[in-house]
């Protein structure tokens, strides 16, 4: 066996704090090492060339590349062994920059640190074996989970792309946050105008099935093959008949329900169409508030509907759709107010929230986009926003800025003051973060032509006096305490993920970080992708995000399923579990653990029963591998003997 | 105000110091202004409660010791409880003062005074005797008729004794100030 | 209700300027059917101007209370005094969290605290370990003039990680116990504004005008009386009330009661027991009519009467 | 070679490839200090760890075992570390009687995103082992 080493400097990461020439000549000392060498980037294209060079010079048959993480390159490096003759699974990494030259400045220990991680990586790579991917079919349709601006363009991009798509939105119209949005910044150009017809082809395009008022119950599979269960969950409108044509919300005598669409601004009736555009335009009962359910009797919008969809004994229903990737749009949510007490946490109802704001300044909003103020629907003249509301605060376990509240509220003073000319808007801000092209001129236009104050420190607390609101602040620029008595206060309140972000992951198997928001593959080179195949990320459920770049990532994640599907069939990874058949006693216990159902019972000729991996369902785990026992199933890559042959490179020296 | 030479009037001691004694971080301090916003004592600041912070930030120790802020801060807890960076400043403004009075930078003198007045009430009674402290203030700090105009309102009402509190334990209570003086004495 | 049984820690005000304070507390207690040990040869806790000096010693000063509690065999203090309270927290939380601090105190004191007391204001315990329901249960009189705002002070509630009571930006237990006996509550957004503390006697001005901030707002919030639990608040707020009118050219005239004293007067005390006549203003007027609390029961029973048959339209409202 | 003798002891760390090892790889980008002790072998899944791999490693030499994988419930493989936990708990029982002192192996959770905490994993786990010293003493002199 002649394994071939190669350390690379990676410039200064690596040989800035690790004596390459060093770790190379250890190498070379290595049983069954024929070959070591250092070079500047082993990545590079030249870097790749020598390898190729030196295993048909050396006559190498196996290759150790000791530079970065293996999660960085080692897809590089298979390809360049492989296009040298060999199998590229005759390859191993090396980690000497993340998990070495990384960690600490003392180049001796590091050195050292080095040198075993290449022998640990000379030890497996003498025991791999060669493998080889088998292909199979994909079903080329994709599930699109979230109906907001983000799910919207994936959905459409991919659909005309020539893909089947199932978008999945879990309330009653598509649109989203942006659907809610009155302007948007920095073109102060209409929310929903933009947004209706891309509403409106969603809902017309012969390749997009809309579930609507639907969330995602189940999934089960593997990229390509998804099975997808999905919860219609009752309306108790029949939406086949159901015409939107409002007569039952006119004569609903509960007018008390929460109005989910508007932020509880104003209530709405208990049966409700929550907006003029919703898409698709059909109404829908609130049981929480319906007197036939509370009462368990009124039945008047049932009396009322002329097509008689009104249906108060429906139940969820369960749909099973099938794909062969996923593209996971499902937003954010904000923080409540009642997390803010030094804002009056909610007891104020002269104090809002930017997005119960944006209802009120929306002409489809419940004051029909006259600016008033809830408690006694005057006109407001002094406006305060506050922005970081929960934001940049520790105290309440959101570290991070919310992304977008500095340019919505620059907005919505701009508004504001078109609205009400002889009105006075106040920002309390920290910082103004407005790195978007034509965001700053933006901020700029707010406080240069329309006079809002912009008032640089934090908020301390608001509290009533009369029919005033006095917020008490800093100006720290002055120095000095600041006052204003405000009619209104808008709180820029912080984004926080989904409310079931979390529970969503976990039917995904992607994970999230402790904010709840999803991880990306890679922060800078995979934004789109997750680190399970086949499953994309698109807009806020990443991590706060304005219009523009949900709308960018949409299309990113279209492009990337569209590329995936392009091929008929996938190439399935080799590293999976198989038996030998030879040892196996059938004791089933793998059947059992195994978390995909990827095994199962074969009856041989001479009547043995055996377990037996179907390939294309394994995700390659290992769990039934630790769990045999007669060592009979074995994943490959990572069997008994490559893994313990690491352990004894270690041990036994 | 003076431009400050940064390279070469920045007491990193100082900050290590204060970092110290108060096991609190003043790095975490963005800024936000928020305990000068809550503060009820700012309009009576040299300087806001932020500006403080920020002065240690940048190790001005001569200005902070000799500000009056430290000493008119009440301890009344505003800005430890909404501070976002979760900071104990009212905490470190007590660190402050405490070096202050080390250091003996005292820019209130009254408030000393009044403090010392106190703990010489706590020392030899164990107890707090209300008249014996406004007397002794009054006397010291040379402000006679201090709230002379109260007496009547509590003497009326019975609310005075003019004799000390006498507990037992009060040798006990000085043997701290004892223990305490040796201490500090032996630390230099 | 089983017999309750506390080490009570008055505080030295207590025994002087506020000494009504004091007789209130004993009195509604005592009714509550809660016994109070006064903690024996118990000594000033240090309040401010000791941890000016050093955080050790100022420590030492309160921690030397904690011990003789110990040394009792109770492991909880109670004290009508916010400030007392918080140097005890401060104390024994700090000496907890960190031994070598611990040592240092105790290196300070003759007899070792080992860390074993919680202190509890009277305040906390009426609220929770009595609760509003005991406390309502007992009330024979209403007082139908009294609109009292309440007014917490700054550390009775705060720091929260330190004093671990209540909301601190927005308490309600006064709140809650004063509406269980039957008083009308104002929404007062000063609650725990700051008042001057104890600069009173050094920096009068500002105290008298960070009080008269307080006092408008009350009257802002409708209210007829501030109810405290605070001595301190108590003297820059009713001893020194014309100090502040003459100083700020204001001329309020609102009383203000220890929330321990209203509860007695619900309960049938006489001002006199309660020391309310040591106030330098007079709540009299206010509390002069007191009658038995089922007038007010059967008053409200009517009001409901008529309430009752109420038009279809406003029902449907609701729901 | 293998440990620097008196500066080293041996440290095997089996890293879940879709979290902690990516964890490593975060905290390593950041620059987070860490000891050099351990060595890392990269596994698919905390799921995949068999006992016998910590117990050979700690036979054969190891002073210091660790396993880390997935947040419960965040697993790639969506019940590969329920299993883990499940194995090592009990392996952790054992090794009293194997003579080796239990808080020799230790597991634990890290996510991808948590450099910070393995940087914390890693060091806590390393002074725990030097407190503890060497298991094999004779092998000290191995140079």
């Amino acid at each position: 066996m002649r394994v071939g080493v190669f350390i690379c400097h990676c410039g200064n990461n690596i040989a800035g704090t690790v004596e390459v020439a060093k770790v190379a000549e250890e190498a070379r000392k290595m049983p069954g090492v024929a070959f070591a060498t250092t070079y500047m980037y082993t990545c590079s294209e030249p870097g790749q060339e020598e390898i190729k060079a030196a295993i048909a010079r050396e006559k190498l048959d196996r290759v150790v590349v000791a530079a970065c993480s293996p999660r960085m390159h080692e897809l590089t490096f298979r390809r360049t062994v492989e296009k040298a003759g060999l199998n590229r699974y005759f390859f191993e990494m090396a980690n000497i920059r993340e998990h070495c030259s990384w960690i600490g400045e003392d180049k001796e220990l590091n050195t050292n640190k080095a040198i075993e991680a290449v022998k640990i990586a000379v030890e497996k790579v003498k025991q791999n074996k060669p493998l080889f991917p088998s292909r199979f079919k994909i079903n080329k349709r994709v599930l699109v989970i979230g109906g907001g601006v983000a799910g919207m363009q994936a959905a459409l991009d991919c659909a005309d792309g020539g893909l089947e798509v199932v978008l999945v939105e879990k309330s009653p119209s598509l649109g989203g946050m942006m659907a809610r949005l009155d302007k948007t910044f920095p073109t102060v150009d209409c929310s929903i105008c933009i947004l209706g017809p891309k509403m409106v082809d969603v809902s017309q395009h012969e390749k997009i099935t809309l579930y609507a008022y639907s969330e995602i119950e189940e999934i089960k599979g593997y990229v390509g093959n998804y099975q997808i269960k999905i919860r219609k969950k009752a309306t108790y409108v029949d939406w086949s008949k159901c015409t939107g044509c409002g007569a039952c919300v006119e004569k609903c005598p509960s007018r008390n329900a929460y109005d989910y669409f508007n932020f509880g601004v104003a209530p709405c009736r208990a049966i409700n169409i929550p907006f003029p555009q919703a898409i698709p335009k059909k109404a829908k009962i609130d049981p929480k508030f319906c007197r036939q359910f509370t009462k368990g009797k009124c039945g008047v919008c049932a009396k009322i509907c002329p097509v008689g969809a009104i249906n108060y004994e429906m139940q969820d229903e369960i749909v099973s759709e099938e794909v062969g990737a996923i593209i996971v749009a499902s937003g954010y949510g904000l923080i409540d107010l009642d997390k803010l007490p030094e804002y009056g946490g909610g007891r104020y109802p002269d104090v809002i929230s930017g997005i119960q704001y944006e209802r009120i300044l929306n002409a489809s909003g419940p004051t029909a986009g006259h600016i008033v103020r809830p408690s006694d629907h005057t006109e407001p003249k002094t406006i305060v926003f506050v922005s970081c509301a929960g934001s940049r605060d520790k105290s309440i376990g959101i570290p991070y800025c919310s992304n977008f509240c500095c340019m919505y509220i620059a907005k919505q003073a701009i508004l504001t003051k078109d609205h009400i000319p002889d009105s006075q808007c106040y920002v309390f801000y920290m910082d103004i973060r407005s790195p978007g092209k034509g965001y700053d001129e933006f901020t700029r236009r707010a406080q240069e032509e329309y006079g809002v104050k912009y008032i640089r420190g934090r908020v301390s607390r608001i509290y009533p006096k009369g029919k005033k609101l006095v917020v008490k602040g800093a100006d720290t620029l002055l120095g000095t305490q600041v006052e204003v008595e405000a009619d209104l206060v808008v709180l820029a309140t912080a984004v926080i993920a989904a409310p079931d972000a979390r529970i969503l992951a976990e039917k995904l198997h992607i994970s999230y970080d402790p904010y709840g928001f999803y991880v990306e593959s890679h922060p800078k080179l995979r934004p789109v992708e997750t680190n399970t195949s086949g499953v994309f990320l698109a807009g806020a459920c990443q991590g706060p995000k304005d219009i523009p770049a949900s709308v960018g990532q949409g299309s990113a994640a279209a492009a990337k399923v569209l590329s995936m599907f392009s091929k008929d069939t996938l190439e399935s990874d080799p590293q999976i579990a198989r038996v030998n058949q030879n040892i196996c006693v059938g004791c089933r216990k793998c059947i059992r653990t195994c978390p995909f159902g990827a095994i199962e019972e074969q009856e041989l000729r001479d009547g043995r029963i055996v377990a037996k991996v179907i390939e294309t369902v394994c995700a390659g785990c290992g769990i039934c591998n630790s769990t045999c026992p007669c060592g009979a199933i074995q994943l490959q890559h990572f069997t008994d003997n490559q893994l313990l042959a690491e352990v004894n490179a270690l041990c036994l020296t | 105000m003076e431009p400050i030479n940064l390279t070469q009037n920045t007491d990193w001691e100082f900050i290590e110091q204060v970092k110290k004694e108060s096991g609190e971080n003043p790095s975490l301090c963005y800024q936000c202004g928020n305990c000068t916003a809550g503060c009820p004592y700012t309009k009576y600041f040299d300087f806001p409660v932020n500006q403080i912070m920020r002065l240690l930030q940048t190790g001005q120790k001569e200005t902070i010791l000799r500000s009056r802020s430290i000493w008119l801060c009440a301890t009344c807890e505003t800005c430890t409880t909404r501070c976002p960076c979760q900071i104990d400043i009212a905490h470190i403004m007590d660190v402050l003062r405490i070096i202050a009075r080390r250091e003996n930078y005292v820019a209130e003198k009254e408030v000393k005074i009044f403090y010392d007045a106190f703990l010489s009430s706590l020392k030899h009674h164990g107890r707090i005797f209300e008249v014996g402290i406004l007397m002794g203030y009054n006397f010291r700090s040379g402000h006679l008729f201090t709230d002379a105009d109260l007496g009547p309102k509590i003497l009326g009402k019975g609310k005075i004794h003019f004799l000390p509190p006498r507990i037992q334990g009060r040798d006990k209570v000085a043997e701290i100030f004892r223990k305490f003086e040796e201490k500090r004495k032996s630390r230099g | 209700m089983a017999e309750k049984e506390y080490v009570y820690f008055p505080g030295c005000s207590l025994e002087a300027s506020a000494i009504e304070y004091d007789l209130s507390v004993r009195k509604v207690l005592g009714a509550l059917g809660v016994k109070l040990i006064e903690l024996d040869d118990w000594s000033c806790c240090g309040s401010t101007p000791a941890h000016s000096v050093d955080h050790g010693f100022a420590a030492a000063v309160a921690a030397r209370n904690l011990a003789l509690v110990e040394k009792m065999g109770h492991s909880t203090l109670i004290t009508p005094c916010p400030a007392c309270l918080s140097a005890f927290k401060k104390a024994h939380l700090r000496m907890e969290k960190d031994k070598d601090f611990q040592k240092e105190v105790n290196s300070l004191l003759d007899e070792p605290y080992q860390g074993g007391v919680t202190a509890k204001s009277v305040l906390q315990i009426i609220y929770e370990d009595i609760g509003i329901k005991a406390v309502a249960e007992k009330v024979k009189i209403d007082l139908p003039d009294l609109q009292v705002a309440p007014y917490y002070g700054c550390i009775i509630n705060r720091p929260p990680a330190v004093m671990e009571f209540d909301d601190p930006e927005n308490p309600v237990a006064m709140d809650r116990l004063m509406e269980a006996v039957g008083i009308k509550v104002c929404d007062f957004a000063f609650k725990v504004e700051c008042c001057g503390a104890a600069f009173g006697v050094t920096k009068r001005k500002m105290v008298n005008e960070l009080s008269a901030k307080v006092l408008a707002m009350a009257l802002e919030a409708g209210a007829n009386c501030l109810v405290v639990t605070c001595q301190l608040c108590h003297q820059n707020l009713d001893l020194r009330q014309e100090q502040i009118n003459r100083t700020m050219g204001t001329s309020f005239n609102l009383p203000v009661l220890f929330f321990t004293q209203v509860i007695g007067l619900t309960y049938g005390f006489s001002p006199q027991e309660l020391g309310i006549d040591k106030h330098n203003i007079n709540a009299e007027p206010l509390i002069k009519s007191r009658r038995p609390v089922e007038e007010r029961i059967k008053e409200e029973e009517e009001k409901a009467k008529a309430k009752k048959p109420k038009p279809k339209k406003a029902e449907e409202e609701e729901s | 070679m293998s440990y620097l003798a008196g500066k080293e002891l041996r440290i095997i760390g089996f890293l879940c490839n879709w979290c902690s090892y990516g964890g490593a790889d975060t905290a390593g980008v950041a620059r987070f200090k860490q000891p050099t002790d351990l060595r890392i072998i990269r596994v698919p899944c905390s799921g995949r760890v068999n006992p016998l791999f910590v117990v050979k490693a700690l036979l054969n030499g190891a002073d210091g075992v660790l396993v880390s994988g997935c947040h419960p419930r965040d697993c790639h493989y969506s019940e590969g570390n329920f299993y883990a936990r499940r194995r090592l708990e009990m392996l952790k029982r054992l090794l009293p009687f194997l003579g080796i002192d239990e808080r020799r192996f230790h597991y634990t959770w890290v996510s991808a995103s948590e450099g910070a905490r393995w940087q914390k994993v890693v060091t806590d786990f390393t002074k725990i082992i030097h407190e503890l010293g060497p298991l094999h003493p004779k092998k000290e002199s191995t140079e």
